[in-house]
């Protein structure tokens, strides 16, 4: 019971061979390849060149269009990855349609993994088959352009999305960097010094900081968050939410006394526990901008009816006890999302004792008690005041392990060494670093790495298995024991010390995928946002106009994640400055006739560009919105719905053509 | 120091006979770190892991140190299965009658008498007579499987005497198969004897369903393991741990006597690290009325093996070396009257370390089935 | 215009198409107005010298319902081919195999197996089988062969239009006689008597956002009667099939099982429906996912209950 | 040895139901066979499949009652969950029944049987055919067959969702309940039914039983078998189609036993011969004694007249009437005379609308509560038996604790027929096939109608020939040389 098929017209199918100098010459027999091609049915013309993708060899592609009246090109090179843009460039110059253009992939595909010559050429005889099958059922295709709007959304206020957004207000762009936090400064705001240089971290941070608050361009929103995404590249629309402060930050001077005088202690969230809090607070000394809000979790008035010591003392009358949240709709033309990292909390391997020894930390819990700003104001010391006498890193907590998180965290070799390094500069205690391997890649850091070996600090080549504080005689008495083996040496340490400090997997932010939900994009193994190409587009995603910056999108140090920053700045600054965007034309299309409203596609499209049409009783495809990612195409039990350029006709025309010798 | 060249047929052999991911270790040494065995003899799994993967001389003599707690699978990051390879290594190594000779023996009697011990078939089934044991029958919903060590070890044919007055007491419908059960076969299967266990695996599997069974109960966590983990299926099988649990929370079953005493509870590695068995044991004993529960410091996930699994209950351990003897010192420390275990080996360990430490009056070791017929 | 000459006839079906054409009650006698029906073994007495007889291209329409599954089946369709303008596949059996072709999901030895060895009320000791071929006392007897595999008619022969249903719907029949009677005919090879569009734009039920967290067989769902069955977790095939039946099996609230057979797009009804079905599965963890496929008591007789034939995978 | 005949054999024309009917020199009949040639399989390809499927898939067995095997279908399902429907379902399927009975009865008397007795064993065969009886009898009267085959069908259609193929019973009850609107509509209908049934009970006293030559026919020995007759009745031994035990009744008309489904296997066996794909049950007490007639043979029939014969009566009030006239005329129980059976059809047409009536007017019949609860019910095995309008039919399931199918076992209708329609054909052929007599296309004609009174469905049976059964007849001699052909397609 098939459907009844037109059949193509004739065509002119014009077929490119190209050489790629001897990548593919040297192994696929290009003259006989050329002799059979001509001889398949509507192959007009075939030509070879040495490299297509060269000036001359586009040249030829463009003068054999006009010359032979040609209604489809192939051109049989490498991966439509590198060059499929290139030629259709090439064929829309000739005036082709640039979907009338097919890339066959003879060298990714046949010659550089396929040793048999003989069999080589078969391969390429069946790629050049399939594509010209096809070709008789490609269509000509149209693009729309849409303007976008300068502004940009960058979602989260560490490093990269600060870096990210200097760079695009200097070049004059409006931008809206929204925080959740009551400061911007993210996670980098917490550290102590900075490896392999030791820098300061608040040295290089603060003044970024205090730029980002004080540029006209940068509308700077902490404590709100984005509740809504919609439209699309160019043209996005967002619904910010604007917590409520309780603050009013026009009167606020910033001037302290109302933390000061808060009756409530809480543990400092910013401080990892280590420190404490008032109700009304701001994160840290250097807050940008440096007004405090309440938590109205914690806040004596909002739990008992009573208290507003805050507001007694408030000079300005900036506390505002009735404020609510508020939303506000903003259009932007790009976004970048630059959210960050979780610390992983250990807890879930219990042998190392977090949660169960006070003198167990965290790698952050150790940044905050390194840090002079921090709660014991950059001492290193014990729960009960000492300093301790021997602190074993133990690496790889919850990283590189198939239990917890199987890929490498990336920056604890380096934070481990420079803790090893403060740890010596501080006190006296012997260091004992565990460590499985040590990764030291970045420039600078094997000299850092070699640097610590000569300041005498003990490392061990095993993973540490487990913590406890059982003594078993009078030396480990009072101590954290660590037990691991020693696997060069082949011995089994039971090594008594006073600090044990951890080095937490570093995880995607626990609301990664409802934000990657929220804007449309893709999460990777482990969670992380997924770029669009991990080398041709590291900042880009699967959304057009939705970048990604930062930790957010794989564990990265400082200078990378700066890199990054700056990257997603540029692209977007590439896509405003252009200021038109192509719609791309591969989307899906709703046939009326067949359309049964089953309304199955609904609920799968990720774009959310499916509705349905009340009125017609069927689904309706939004343009600007599908990706012709084909889900809603191959989902649709009516085959109602098909995607532009991969319809089932043109992919079963190939298959044919790749299978079958006689098309 | 000698230079020595790669053997890699016997890695393949090893890696062919269970072991596959044998290359995955990433050589870290939490399993070393975490072996109950390394500090006592200074074994150290990863060494073995790392001749096998160059298939050195050594690997013989290291695998027979193994008890299979699975203490170090738990920790492995690469989520390698060490039981498997210390099995499969095993398998390769003791082919042609390389066994240790007390295991010699085990296998010996496995081979003729279906049972570990030396026991003779038609004894099997004597600790029963005189007890109201019921037959298993189409009218029965669950069957009780014997463990040879209840049906032959006298010290542990206490507890199978106490489960028959258990069970009845609960208004269990339950009865035995009382001919033809043959050992489970866990012990000899992690002795890398995979052909004999074959056969045992096959005799028993055969007799569950020819007698329709669709519910079993084991005693040992030995069984409960290898009837779930290794046998075909087709039947529910719960430790009676599991069961007296279900009957003591449902009512069935009535704790009424009170027991005035401090008793702490010891993980059977197999019920717990291998099969995350650890409330239901503390469930009953938490509901014994007046007691007071403790926990030793090594507890659940943490519990320190009894060194009697994976073959070594038949294997001498040198004094010093045993970790039975540690064990119950660690009970004895937390000032606990009664050490409960719910595993047959864990109990003759105990009880033998028991009187080598002098503790017989401090310390009553005791299998959860026969505190509980005390209470009710 | 002169009376046109039809002719019906059957294969491997179940004599429901026969009855569908009857059902058109009063429609019957207008066919009798415009044709003679020459051939029609469950109403008329004919004569297979008759039909041998006829010319090629004398018979104008033949409806053909059944399936392919003995030779005898293959050479009338061969017969009625040749003798007719126009050959309809009537029926979901002619049409892609329909139920008798389920056959194909096992053999013809162990259907013996099952019938002649197996079955409870057997009483044969000596393992009788029938044979191609016996003696009896007063000669030889001999029996056809059973096809290994159940064939769909445009297997066989060209089929020209294809009518699909389980039996057809005697309103679309109807449809159909009147179509005929226009003389304005579709290309050939169009189905007619059946919608392009899915059963589920004729169904009556209220569809929202289709998330499905398990599958229930329809005895142990309390079916709201107005919802979506596929949204309550009953797997209907409506979605995967041409309407024009009315969806009257979901009018009894009962799951569509696919009769009318794969949409006009479509390359293959089951895979068609899996993939429907698959997708209104909500969770994204592989495990619940396995759980909730699992709970599809019978993919493929279900989602090829009518058209193993017809499938693109062959089992 | 004579002449050898060889008439056109068209030896590809073999999917049919076949008579064989061997010759001897002198051309006196020395056996007859009937075979069927083909088989489905529905046993085989059932398995694996969800037993709530089962009753949606074995309608297929045959598009002409497939109310029957649904419903029978449903019965085994019910019993395999181990459940009784709530009593508004079953009255609903019982309802939907009735009117299938009426539908079918109308259909093989005016579309298949009348056509000899109306037009005459030996017309021409070009008229002899629902139209020719249609002319004969005038066009209103045909008009309203087909309408009160309609209303039939419609009923079914509202009850079943379709009434080719039905759907609605599922396990442990109905999907559907009906509206007052429809209940209405269908009592409307049943009215008329009940008047139809008395009307074509008169047309056949018109035109048969006045006419001299037809009874003669009709009692001829030719045409008397005397075997044993199975039929289900309810607890006062009445004649019922959708519930109660099997009773059989010998050929003295003296009950051999009662079963209920559960115990079939203990009283019906089958019996295969190798030249057909059909097995031949029989009954299992007696044992296998080959195609045989007499109180000593195993051979039952399962028929409209062996319903009547195996039963005390009907149920209800004017087809009790009909009844006692029927066992009056033909000389009291059991009746023997084969043709005979088309008056009990009638009969029984008239059981089915009366009753449906009865039932269309219980206030419960538009109950909702339709569904049993199947909650910790562990499907195992079930029997479900009920009367096909061709006879007892029993449909026999094992599944596994999920209710998936791994055995079907079916005895159906015509299939309990085999053996009687074999040993009748035999006895018309040598009754009419004499030495030196022609054979002739109405000769062969009466041959069939022997056969035709079963109104035989091999749809059903082997679950392959579709509809009614075309035949050919090959009168061979001994050698096995084809003398003669007769095909009805």
């Amino acid at each position: 019971m098939a459907k009844i098929t037109k059949k193509p017209d004739k065509e002119k199918i014009g077929v490119f061979l190209c050489h790629c100098g001897t990548n593919i010459a040297g192994v696929v027999d290009i003259p006989a390849l050329a002799g059979y091609t001509r001889d398949l049915p509507g192959v007009e013309m075939v030509d070879e060149y040495k490299f297509m993708c060269s000036q001359p060899g586009q040249d030829l592609i463009k003068d054999s269009i006009k010359k032979h009246k040609l209604t489809k090109v192939i051109v049989a090179a490498c991966s439509p990855l590198m060059h499929e843009n290139t030629f259709r460039k090439a064929c829309e110059e000739a005036g082709l349609n640039r979907y009338c253009f097919i890339m066959v992939n003879n060298r990714e595909h046949n010659s550089w993994v396929t040793e048999d010559k003989a069999l080589a050429l078969q391969k390429a005889k069946d790629l050049i088959r399939g594509a010209v099958a096809r070709a008789f059922w490609l269509e000509p295709l149209e693009v729309k352009e849409v303007g976008v709007n300068p502004n940009v959304l960058i979602l989260g206020g560490g490093i990269a999305g600060i870096q990210a957004a200097l760079d695009l207000a200097e070049s004059g762009r409006t931008v809206y960097l929204v925080e959740r936090e009551q400061s911007i400064g993210g996670n980098m705001a917490k550290f102590d010094k900075t490896f392999p240089t030791l820098d300061c971290a608040a040295c290089i941070l603060t003044p970024k900081m205090v730029s980002v608050g004080q540029h006209p361009n940068i509308k700077l929103w902490n404590y709100a968050e984005v509740d809504e995404v919609s439209g699309f590249v160019g043209n996005f629309k967002v619904k910010v939410r604007h917590k409520a402060t309780s603050v009013n930050f026009e009167k606020c001077t910033g001037c302290g006394i109302c933390q000061e005088k808060c009756p409530v202690k809480r543990p400092s969230e910013f401080d990892e526990g280590l420190g404490n809090r008032k109700a009304i607070y701001t994160l840290f000394a250097q807050a940008v901008p440096n007004k405090p809000v309440i938590d109205r979790v914690n806040c004596t008035y909002y739990i008992k009816g009573k208290c507003k010591v805050c507001e007694k003392f408030c000079e300005p009358k900036a506390i505002d006890f009735e404020m609510k949240d508020s939303v506000e709709e903003i259009e932007v033309g790009s976004i970048i999302l630059a959210t960050g990292f979780h610390l992983w909390e250990a807890g879930q391997m219990p042998e190392l004792g977090m949660g169960k020894y006070p003198n167990v930390l965290t790698s952050l819990q150790f940044e905050r008690m390194s840090n002079s700003s921090g709660p014991t104001l950059g001492k290193i010391l014990l729960k009960d005041g000492r300093e301790p006498e021997s602190v074993a890193i133990l690496h790889c907590t919850g990283s590189r392990d198939v239990n917890y998180h199987e890929y490498c965290s990336r920056v604890c070799c380096m934070y481990a060494l420079k803790f090893a390094h403060l740890i010596k500069e501080k006190t006296k205690a012997h260091v004992y670093n565990f460590y499985i391997d040590m990764r030291c890649f970045g420039k600078g850091y094997e000299e850092f790495y070699h640097r610590l070996l000569e300041e005498n600090v003990t490392f061990i080549r095993g993973k540490a298995a487990s913590v406890t504080d059982r003594a078993e005689n009078e030396s480990e008495s009072g101590k954290l024991i660590v037990m691991g083996e020693d696997t060069l040496s082949q011995k089994l340490l039971r090594l008594p010390v006073d600090m044990v400090i951890l080095t937490n997997a570093i995880e995607p932010q626990l609301d990664a995928q409802e934000v990657a939900r929220k804007f449309k994009i893709s999460c990777a193994g482990g969670g992380f946002f997924l770029e669009k190409h991990p080398k041709l587009a590291p900042v880009a995603t699967a959304s057009d106009g939705v970048f990604i910056a930062g930790a957010c999108q794989s564990p990265k140090d400082i200078p990378d994640t700066v890199a990054q920053g700056q990257a997603a700045a540029s692209a977007v600054f590439a896509l405003t400055q252009r200021g038109k965007v192509e719609l791309e034309a591969t989307t899906a299309i709703v046939d009326e006739e067949l359309c049964s409203g089953c309304e199955i596609c609904l609920s799968l499209c990720p774009y959310q560009a499916i509705s349905h049409n009340a009125e017609k009783k069927i689904s309706a495809i939004n343009d600007a919105l599908c990706k012709g990612c084909g889900t809603c195409a191959a989902a649709c039990p009516s085959k109602a719905i098909f995607a532009r350029h991969y319809t089932n006709q043109q992919i079963l025309a190939e298959l044919e053509g790749v299978l079958n010798e006689r098309i | 120091m000698q230079a020595v060249t790669p053997y890699l047929e016997v890695t393949d052999a090893i890696m062919e006979a269970g072991g596959e991911k044998l290359k995955t270790c990433l050589q870290c040494g939490a399993c070393t770190g975490s072996c109950p065995w390394a500090p006592v003899n200074g074994f150290s799994v990863r060494s073995m892991i790392r001749l096998s993967q160059f298939g050195l001389e050594g690997i013989e003599k290291m695998m027979w140190e193994c008890s299979t707690c699975k203490q170090c699978e738990v920790r492995c990051p690469q989520g390698l299965p060490i039981i498997d390879v210390v099995k499969a290594a095993r398998t390769v190594f003791s082919q042609g009658g390389l066994l240790p000779g007390p295991l010699r023996n085990v296998v010996g009697s496995l081979v003729s008498k279906g049972c570990p011990w030396g026991g003779e078939k038609e004894v099997r089934y004597d600790w029963m007579a005189g007890r109201p044991v019921p037959d298993f029958g189409p009218d029965k919903e669950n069957l009780y499987f014997t463990c040879c060590t209840y049906a032959y070890d006298p010290r542990n044919r206490k507890v199978g005497e106490a489960t028959v007055e258990v069970l009845n007491k609960a208004g269990l419908s339950w009865g035995v198969v009382k001919t033809g059960e043959v050992c489970c076969g866990e012990a000899v299967n992690k002795m890398g004897e995979t052909e004999l266990f074959g056969k045992l695996k096959d005799t028993n599997h055969k007799l569950f369903v020819d007698h329709k069974a669709t519910s079993i109960i084991t005693g040992s966590p030995h069984c409960y393991h290898t009837f779930t983990k290794e046998y075909p299926g087709g039947y529910k099988v719960r430790h009676i741990s599991q069961v007296l649990a279900d009957a003591v929370d449902s009512g069935k079953l009535k704790l009424s006597k009170s027991l005035l005493k401090k008793i702490t509870f010891h993980d059977p590695c197999y019920l717990g690290r291998h099969n995350g068995i650890y409330d239901e044991p503390r469930a009953v004993l938490k509901a014994i009325p007046d007691a007071e529960f403790v926990e030793m410091p090594r507890n659940r996930e943490d519990s320190l093996c009894c060194g009697g699994g994976g073959g070594k209950i038949w294997m001498e351990v040198p004094a010093g070396e045993r970790l039975s003897d540690f064990r119950v010192q660690e009970a004895i420390d937390t000032g606990a009257q009664i050490l409960v275990v719910d595993c047959p080996y864990c109990l003759t360990n105990f009880e033998d370390s028991r009187k080598v430490l002098n503790a017989e009056d401090k310390i009553q070791v005791m299998d959860l089935v026969e505190l509980v017929k005390t209470v009710i | 215009m002169a009376k046109l000459k039809i002719a019906k006839y059957w294969a491997d079906g179940c004599g429901g198409c026969d009855v569908s054409l009857l059902d058109t009650d009063a429609k019957i006698l207008e066919v009798a107005a415009i044709a003679d029906i020459v051939f029609w073994p469950i109403a008329v007495d004919g004569k297979y010298s008759d039909l041998e007889a006829a010319k090629p291209g004398e018979i104008d329409i033949t409806f053909f319902n059944g399936a392919i599954h003995t030779a005898e089946h293959e050479h009338i369709a061969q017969l009625m081919r040749e003798k007719s303008k126009i050959m309809v596949a009537y029926g979901s059996c002619a049409c892609m195999g329909g139920i008798p072709s389920l056959a194909n999901t096992t053999d013809r030895e162990s259907i013996f197996e099952t019938v002649y060895h197996l079955a409870p009320s057997n009483d044969n000791p000596r393992g009788v089988e029938p044979q191609t071929r016996t003696k009896v006392p007063e000669g030889v007897l001999s029996l056809p062969m059973l096809y290994e595999r159940v064939k769909r008619l445009d297997e066989c022969v060209e089929v020209d239009y294809y009518l699909p249903g389980c039996p057809p719907f005697y309103k679309r029949v109807a449809d159909v006689i009147d179509v005929i009677a226009s003389g304005k005919l579709p290309p050939k090879g169009s189905v007619v008597g059946a919608k392009d569009k899915a059963l589920c734009e004729e169904c009556p039920r209220e569809r929202h956002e289709k998330k499905v967290k398990e599958f229930k067989r329809p005895q142990f769902a309390q079916d709201d009667g107005k919802t979506c069955l596929l949204e309550q977790g009953i797997v209907c095939v409506g979605v995967a099939t041409r309407g024009g039946c009315e969806a009257r099996c979901i009018n009894a609230n009962m799951p569509c099982r696919g009769c009318y057979g794969l949409l006009p797009e479509a390359m293959d009804q089951g895979a068609s429906a899996l993939s429907a079905v698959a997708s209104i599965i909500d969770s994204n963890d592989p495990k619940e996912i396995e759980k909730v496929v699992n709970q599809i008591a019978d993919p493929l007789g279900t989602f090829y209950r009518f058209g193993l034939p017809q499938q693109r995978v062959r089992i | 040895m004579g002449k050898r005949y060889t008439i056109d054999p068209i030896t590809r024309l073999e999917g049919h139901g076949r008579i064989d009917i061997f010759t001897d020199d002198d051309n006196n009949v020395t056996n007859a066979y009937l075979q069927i040639p083909q088989l489905r399989g529905f046993e085989k390809f059932c398995q694996g499949r969800p037993v709530e499927e089962v009753p949606r898939i074995v309608t297929r067995l045959c598009g002409v009652c497939p109310e029957a095997h649904h419903l029978c279908s449903a019965k085994a399902v019910d019993a395999v969950y181990g459940v009784e429907p709530p009593s508004a379902a079953k009255k609903l399927r019982e309802l939907m029944y009735m009117a299938h009975f009426v539908h079918s009865h109308i259909a093989h008397f005016y579309a298949l049987a009348a056509a000899d007795f109306v037009m005459g064993p030996t017309s021409n065969p070009a008229e002899r055919n629902i139209l020719g009886v249609v002319g004969k009898v005038g066009l209103k009267i045909g008009g309203e067959v087909i309408k009160q085959r309609s209303n039939a069908q419609k009923v079914q259609e509202i009850i079943g969702g379709k009434a080719t193929h039905p759907v609605c019973a599922l396990p442990g009850g109905m999907s559907r309940p009906i509206t007052e609107d429809e209940r209405e509509l269908i009592e409307t209908m049943g009215i008329q039914a009940e008047e139809f049934a008395i009307f074509t009970l008169d047309l056949f006293q018109d035109v048969v039983l006045k006419n001299a030559a037809y009874v003669d026919v009709i009692k001829s020995p030719a045409y008397q078998l005397n075997v044993h007759n199975m039929g289900l009745v309810d607890a006062n031994n009445k004649v019922n189609f959708y519930d109660g035990k099997v009773r059989v009744v010998d050929t003295n008309g003296k009950e051999m036993f009662k079963y209920s489904p559960k115990e079939y296997l203990d009283f019906v066996a089958e019996h295969t011969e190798s030249f057909s794909y059909l097995k031949f049950p029989f009954l299992k007490k007696i044992g296998w004694k080959g195609l045989e007639e007499g109180q000593d043979s195993s051979v039952y029939w399962a028929t409209p007249l062996s319903r009547l014969n195996a039963a005390d009566g009907m149920a209800t009030r004017r087809a009790q009437g009909h009844y006692e006239i029927f066992f009056k005329a033909l000389g009291g129980k059991p009746v023997k005379a084969t043709l005979a059976t088309h008056w009990a059809r009638l009969i029984e047409q008239l059981y089915a609308a009366e009753r449906w009536l009865e039932l269309v007017r219980d206030p419960e019949i538009t109950s909702t509560e339709l569904r049993a609860d199947l909650t910790g019910k562990i499907p195992h095995e079930g029997v479900g038996i009920l009367e096909a309008p061709r006879g007892t039919l029993t449909h026999h399931y094992v599944t596994d604790e999920n209710g998936m199918v791994q055995k079907v076992n079916l005895i159906v209708g015509t299939t309990n027929n085999y053996a009687p329609i074999s040993i009748s054909i035999k006895k018309a052929a040598q009754g009419l096939i004499k030495k030196g007599a022609k054979v002739n296309e109405g000769v062969l004609n009466m041959v069939e109608m022997a056969f035709r009174a079963y109104d035989p469905c091999f749809s059903c049976a082997t679950h392959s020939i579709p509809g009614r059964v075309p035949l050919i007849i090959n009168l061979r001699d001994r050698e096995g040389n084809i003398l003669d052909t007769y095909k009805s397609l």
